[in-house]
């Protein structure tokens, strides 16, 4: 009866409360409180899964002459962590006054419960049958929590349920085909046994594996259903789907390749005649992840499907900060999940504060909004800097990690690919922060104030906590370094406040409080050089035009018209044409094959005989 | 005598100086500044009437103003001195008005020919404004139909040294006697007629109230109720014909 | 009557009552209607037969003595290249009438500046609301019963420079100031 | 030399030498329009002045803040970009933190010109973050390239590689000439000179980002000037051109780099917005891309 254990059966227990108790903020506070204690069961495990040990759970069956458990090594503790905080904020949040406004607010509650049991059954998976259960379980239980607002967000959990469902076939056949080729489905046992596979075989459970693991992390071509379930489901559970639930996909994905097949076997594996191995083509493909979904955020007029987005973006940053395989790639890469789970929560409550408000997220109506929301306008600054990767925040951190390692691993081209995704981060982001925060405040929304302070408080706990992971960036990387050593790549060395390489050394601390110090001394300098007096926004620049609040003095709508002048063109949507002409190619299928025994017993007969001819033939 | 007042110069009434002028320090700041200001005048790119053929001459290789340190700057808010190069219709006056409250801390007017003085050669028209002084502060004149760049370079020249020996703080009276101007402008405008620069809020703000600043035509503005810095537009904006 | 005209303006003005015309230059006629309602009908045989497709301008002349308007239609075809101005007169009392705005959409502003300057009333117009002159309270300035130095004289202070050395110049009976 | 009195002297040397590079380009921009130009005391009345303004206009307290971010921002990357004498702190932020922390005061203004609510200053920020997408991405592959040439993004080892043995063919520009011809390009949009300059049209959106910004605000953006010319001149010189051995020769470099930016933008129409892209995106990252190619020959990948 080991800390893991307590673990399984506290996240069980954390289904009942708002089932038990629907109405009222008490279930809400429970699931919360019981979410603080699974963080502190986490913390407890950690001294024993450091240095790549790890902790067997007593939930254990044999079946088909393989035993199927669940045991939680550093790798899995680490992500298991960031869903605990991301489900502990979301919950915090969702009890601190979004009820009100929310119908369904226990069954969010108990939803979310059931997406965390679900998480730590993939995470601790011990064997390749217990993570496909544990697979299934989180596919499921986010089907319900994307579908839990109903409407347009049912229709986008259905879309999501198909890649799910293609997803998880292809992840069984990988499972079967390496079970027949190593002979055993035990994880420890299988640390680098893939090496050994020949080429076509290994390249087949390469493709299975990627389109298994890849749905979830929404990598192109498998990125369409994302954006719209995560953007049109609730704001908190938004908020808790966007900071972890598609970093299962990059579990189960480094999984397999660093774990199993092992990056110098990936490497080895050559594409005949073109110089791509599978290592470069993985990076390219989270490189192509990165800049595809940014630049489509950049158009986006809703902030909560911009955010999705983005979602996407940045897990390509983390795979390609993984695929390197030198030290600071790794760790770029691991800390990258982290960090992007820290700023991305935040900006999806900020942008939930702001709906609750004013009863809309789509940029063109919003603007303004500093005067009357300030918490969620510091909130969402916060979130927008890390977002983009600026100094200040923790997001540069991970960012600068992940391009040193390019430069050390050789990869220019990457690092370029990198900088372009960056760059339509940044522009994209201002847009967002643009588009509510500044210009002009409309007449309808004066009166609005900022959310109350229980929704309030938790955005701004874990943004601070951003903050202060990106002044020290030691604390992200302490949690990362069981997850390094479970998978068995290397990590650079740092101290709490900086990290040390031959070529180029960081130092947050001096970085940041420089900065600071700067500020001050420019703050020092500027108060001092005469009173300003603060005016209305109507009281401005128009060319001699006299501003009333009739007038919509605002720029927001086509926001980056000269960049779209020239990208516009390159983004016609080919890809949604594709995924909808297939559709129709299965209806038209479908129907086909009805016709063939519909009605129509004898047909059916025939049809039935014939392959049952067929079979013999082929058993025989 | 004619009824209508004869012009003279305003009698040099010797103002209250406020604290930090005598304190050693700040005539030194406040003399260092002027000899800034005076050293770097940005000239407001909004021409007015017919005299605005003259600037683009005084600005280019002949003339070369910038050598004096003047530039031509475009929004108001950036700019010192404002040139009214000409006649000054009604319609106009009213954007004239709007771009001078604002313009930022010590400002300058300036009139180009005698349409500015008392309508000049349009004194009869029903639609120009004939005397500038009634509705703005004016620093200076520069006499001419339209003067040329040699007459405006030096009326530059003295508005120069006047601001560098101080003399310049005709701006000031704007704020000290609001409601004068306002009462004129109203009366060409009509009683709704305000702009959303909330001139009371920033004499109170900088100190700069003078007898004058409030009265009965300050009171009409009341009832708008409209500066509220911070809060965000107000409807009540809506200007009336 | 001069020069004999062009074919398709002979048919239109036979068409039309009370029509005089006058070659008032080489290229340009002169056409008085008698009867101000049939001006319409008149603008629209000559857009549709003598390709008059442009309406330069409307001007208004105020008769004060007869108490009458004088609205002038300046037009102008690209085929048959002769300019007519058509001349009608209305009482200045009512002082309305028709629009043409339908036929020609330029003159939607010609009627509208008229309006402001002159207070003639057009039905149909497109827009009536101030145009120039958005700041004028008084009555419209263009008509001659109008008195502008009066209005100026009452609205508008006057300002007589004197400063102390032009008054000794005066004294000294002009000269040029040392 | 203390690095306290580093931390006071390098802004100060760099506003210094700012503002001289702000008179020489007014002057050159004189001479080319056969004028005299402003005296030598100019920018520095002109920024007195603006600070000494009477009355001034803020719209909000993050106009206010993010004016004080910018004159922090600015002077925080000089701090880690080493010059002769002084390395600040270059040994704790390599090369990608000195890019990033660049980034910082242009966030900083774009936020206060956000909240003074005028679509000019919005369309100012929209054009420019679209020109920054426009040079970054060459304007990187170079700062890859060198990277990945000297082996190091420590500012201070690229400076000892390039004057390793003191003469000449060490210098990135010999190594590289492909890639400092593109830095070229990409600096001359940095700066935000002529033909790329479309995000303070005067003649378009009413200088764009400056319009609402009076007295001390607009001081402050007149000093962000001076820093951005000395930041982006020094970073090329540092880069390509070996670092200054003495200040001498560091300033000759730099006004070498501005005064061929500031004579091209005196013969140059504006560019359209998405021109620019075009520009930007064909020929310095093309010839960007070929001298990484020569690069990579180089070290034998």
């Amino acid at each position: 009866m080991n800390a893991f254990d307590l673990l399984l059966y506290l996240a069980l227990a954390t289904l009942l409360p708002s089932l038990l108790a629907p109405k009222g903020r008490s279930g809400g506070m429970l699931t919360t409180l019981a979410y603080l204690l699974q963080v502190w069961l986490l913390f407890s495990l950690l001294p024993s899964v450091s240095q790549g040990g790890s902790v067997a759970a007593c939930l254990e069956f044999a079946a088909f002459g393989h035993t199927i458990g669940w045991q939680l090594n550093g790798f899995g503790w680490f992500f298991a962590l960031i869903t605990a905080v991301s489900a502990l904020i979301a919950s915090a949040y969702a009890t601190g006054g979004w009820e009100r406004q929310c119908d369904h607010a226990s069954r969010l509650h108990s939803l979310m419960a059931l997406n965390v049991l679900a998480m730590y059954l993939l995470l601790g998976a011990a064997d390749l049958i217990s993570l496909f259960i544990g697979w299934e379980l989180v596919s499921w239980a986010g089907f319900l929590l994307m579908a839990a607002p109903g409407g347009q967000s049912v229709q986008a959990a259905l879309r999501y349920l198909i890649y799910a469902l293609a997803g998880a076939l292809a992840l069984l056949t990988a499972i079967v085909l390496i079970e027949q080729s190593s002979g055993t489905i035990q994880l420890d046992a299988l640390r680098g046994a893939l090496a050994s596979l020949p080429d076509g075989l290994s390249w087949v459970v390469l493709a299975l594996v990627f389109v298994g693991f890849g749905v979830k992390l929404a990598m192109p071509p498998f990125h369409l259903w994302q954006a719209p379930a995560y953007g049109y489901a609730d704001g908190p559970a938004a908020a808790f789907l966007g900071a972890i639930s598609s970093r299962m996909g990059l579990f189960g994905l480094c999984l397999v390749l660093v774990q199993m097949v092992g990056l110098e076997r990936l490497v080895g594996l050559a594409l005949p005649f073109s110089f791509f191995d599978a290592q470069s083509l993985l990076a390219w493909a989270a490189a192509i992840t990165l800049i595809v979904p940014t630049y489509i955020a950049l158009t986006q007029n809703d902030a909560r499907l911009l955010l999705a987005w983005h979602g996407i973006g940045q897990g390509g940053f983390m795979l390609l900060g993984l695929m390197l395989g030198n030290d600071l790639g790794t760790a770029g890469g691991l800390l990258h999940v982290l960090n992007h789970a820290s700023y991305q929560a935040p900006l999806f409550l900020a942008v939930t504060a702001v709906v609750y408000r004013t009863g809309t997220a789509d940029l063109d109506r919003l603007g303004g909004l500093i005067a009357r929301m300030p918490w969620a306008y510091v909130t969402l600054l916060l979130g927008i800097i890390g977002l983009a990767g600026l100094p200040p925040m923790n997001g540069f951190v991970s960012k600068w990690l992940i391009y040193k390692g390019l430069l050390d691993a050789q990869m220019p081209l990457l690092f370029v690919a990198a900088v372009i995704g960056t760059l339509g981060t940044i522009l994209s982001v201002y847009k967002l922060i643009h588009n509510i925060f500044l210009g002009q405040l409309r007449a309808e929304h004066r009166e609005v104030t900022d959310a109350p302070w229980g929704m309030t408080g938790p955005m701004l706990l874990i943004a601070g906590f951003a903050f202060i992971s990106g002044m020290l960036p030691g604390l992200g990387l302490y949690l990362v370094e069981p997850a390094a050593a479970a998978l068995g790549l290397p990590m650079p060395s740092f101290d709490l406040s900086a990290i040390h390489a031959p070529n180029g050394a960081l130092d947050m601390l001096v970085v940041v409080s420089a900065l600071i110090g700067a500020i001050g001394f420019g703050a020092l300098l500027f108060l001092n050089a005469g009173r300003s007096y603060r005016t209305q926004p109507l009281d401005n620049y128009a060319g001699g035009h006299f501003l009333t609040a009739q007038t919509r003095y605002q720029y927001s709508h086509h926001f980056y018209a000269g960049l779209l002048r020239v990208i516009g063109p390159w983004m016609r949507p080919w890809l949604v044409a594709l995924e909808q002409g297939s559709g129709h190619f299965l209806d038209l299928a479908s129907a086909a094959s009805r016709g063939l025994y519909y009605h129509n017993g004898l047909r059916f007969l025939v049809f039935g005989t014939v392959v049952g001819l067929l079979w013999l033939l082929i058993v025989v | 005598m004619p009824d209508y007042p004869i012009y003279r110069d305003p009698p040099e009434q010797c103002r209250t100086p406020d604290a930090e002028e005598r304190s050693l320090w700040g005539r030194t700041l406040e003399r260092i500044a002027d000899h800034c200001r005076a050293r770097s005048l940005f000239v407001l790119h909004y021409c007015t009437g017919c005299g605005a053929i003259e600037l683009p001459p005084s600005m280019t290789s002949r003339f070369d103003l910038e050598r004096v340190g003047m530039q031509p700057m475009v929004t108001p808010r950036q700019a010192d001195l404002l040139l009214i190069t000409g006649y000054l219709s009604v319609k106009t006056l009213k954007r004239v008005i709007l771009t001078y409250e604002q313009m930022q801390g010590p400002k300058y007017v300036m009139g180009f020919g005698s349409c500015t003085i008392n309508g000049g050669m349009y004194w009869n028209s029903y639609a120009t404004v004939k005397r500038l002084d009634q509705y703005l502060p004016v620093d200076m004149y520069i006499a001419g139909c339209m003067p040329r760049p040699e007459a405006i370079q030096q009326a530059f020249l003295q508005l120069m040294e006047k601001i560098d020996s101080g003399r310049a703080q005709n701006w000031k009276e704007y704020y000290r006697r609001y409601d004068h101007y306002l009462g004129e402008q109203q009366a060409l405008f009509g009683e709704q007629f305000h702009t959303p620069t909330d001139v009371i809020g920033e004499a109170r703000h900088y100190s700069l109230f003078g007898p004058e600043t409030l009265g009965e035509h300050t009171a009409k503005l009341a009832k708008y109720d409209l500066y509220h810095p911070g809060q965000g537009a107000v409807d009540a904006l809506e200007v009336k014909r | 009557m001069s020069k004999s005209l062009p074919t398709p303006l002979e048919g239109v003005f036979r068409r039309v009552p009370g029509v005089r015309w006058r070659q008032q230059a080489e290229r340009h006629l002169r056409v008085e209607l008698s009867e101000a309602e049939n001006l319409p009908a008149l603008l629209a045989l000559l857009k549709g037969e003598a390709g008059y497709r442009h309406l330069s301008a409307i001007s208004c002349v105020d008769w004060p003595d007869a108490d009458e308007f004088e609205l002038v239609y300046h037009l102008d075809s690209y085929t048959t290249q002769v300019l007519i101005s058509a001349h009608i007169r209305l009482p200045a009392a009512p002082g309305r009438y028709v629009s043409v705005s339908g036929l020609y959409r330029p003159a939607g502003f010609f009627e509208r500046d008229i309006h402001e300057m002159f207070g003639v009333q057009f039905e149909g117009a497109l827009d009536l609301r101030p145009f120039i002159l958005t700041e004028w309270g008084g009555p419209p300035p263009m008509r001659k019963s109008f008195d502008t130095e009066g209005y100026v004289r009452d609205h508008y202070q006057w300002v007589d420079y004197g400063p102390e050395w032009l008054a000794e110049l005066e004294k000294r009976g002009g000269g040029i100031v040392e | 030399m203390s690095i306290a009195l580093q931390l006071l002297l390098m802004p100060l040397a760099a506003f210094l030498v700012g503002l001289a590079m702000v008179l020489m380009m007014r002057k050159v921009r004189a001479s080319v329009e056969r004028r005299i130009g402003p005296p030598w005391y100019q920018p520095l009345f002109d920024i007195y002045k603006l600070f000494a303004k009477d009355t001034q206009i803020s719209h909000g307290v993050m106009h206010d803040v993010a004016i004080m971010m910018v004159l922090g921002g600015i002077i925080c990357v000089v701090l880690f970009l080493p010059v002769p004498g002084m390395s600040g702190l270059s040994a704790k932020g390599d090369l990608i933190t000195l890019l990033y922390l660049m980034m910082v005061p242009s966030l900083g203004m774009a936020l206060g010109v956000g909240q003074t609510a005028n679509p000019n200053g919005s369309i100012g920020i929209a054009r420019a973050l679209t020109a920054m997408a426009g040079y970054e991405i060459p304007f990187f592959i170079c700062v890859a390239g060198a990277a990945l040439h000297y082996g190091t993004t420590d500012l201070n080892q690229i400076l000892t590689i390039q004057q390793h043995g003191g003469h000449l063919e060490h210098w990135g520009i010999v190594q590289m000439p492909l890639l400092a011809v593109a830095a070229l390009f990409a600096v001359h949009a940095m700066l935000g000179k002529e033909p790329f300059e479309i995000y303070v049209a005067p003649a378009e959106i009413a200088t764009g980002p400056m319009v609402e910004m009076s007295g001390k605000y607009l001081g402050t953006l007149f000093v962000m000037q001076c820093f951005q010319l000395f930041t982006v001149s020094v970073l090329y010189t540092t880069l390509f051109l070996g670092g200054g051995f003495s200040w001498f020769t560091l300033l000759l470099k730099a006004f070498a780099v501005v005064f061929i930016s500031v004579l091209v933008t005196n013969v140059y129409p504006r560019y359209r917005t998405d021109d620019v892209l075009r520009w930007q995106w064909k020929w310095p990252t093309g010839i960007a891309l070929l001298g990484l190619g020569m690069v990579m020959l180089q070290i034998g990948r």
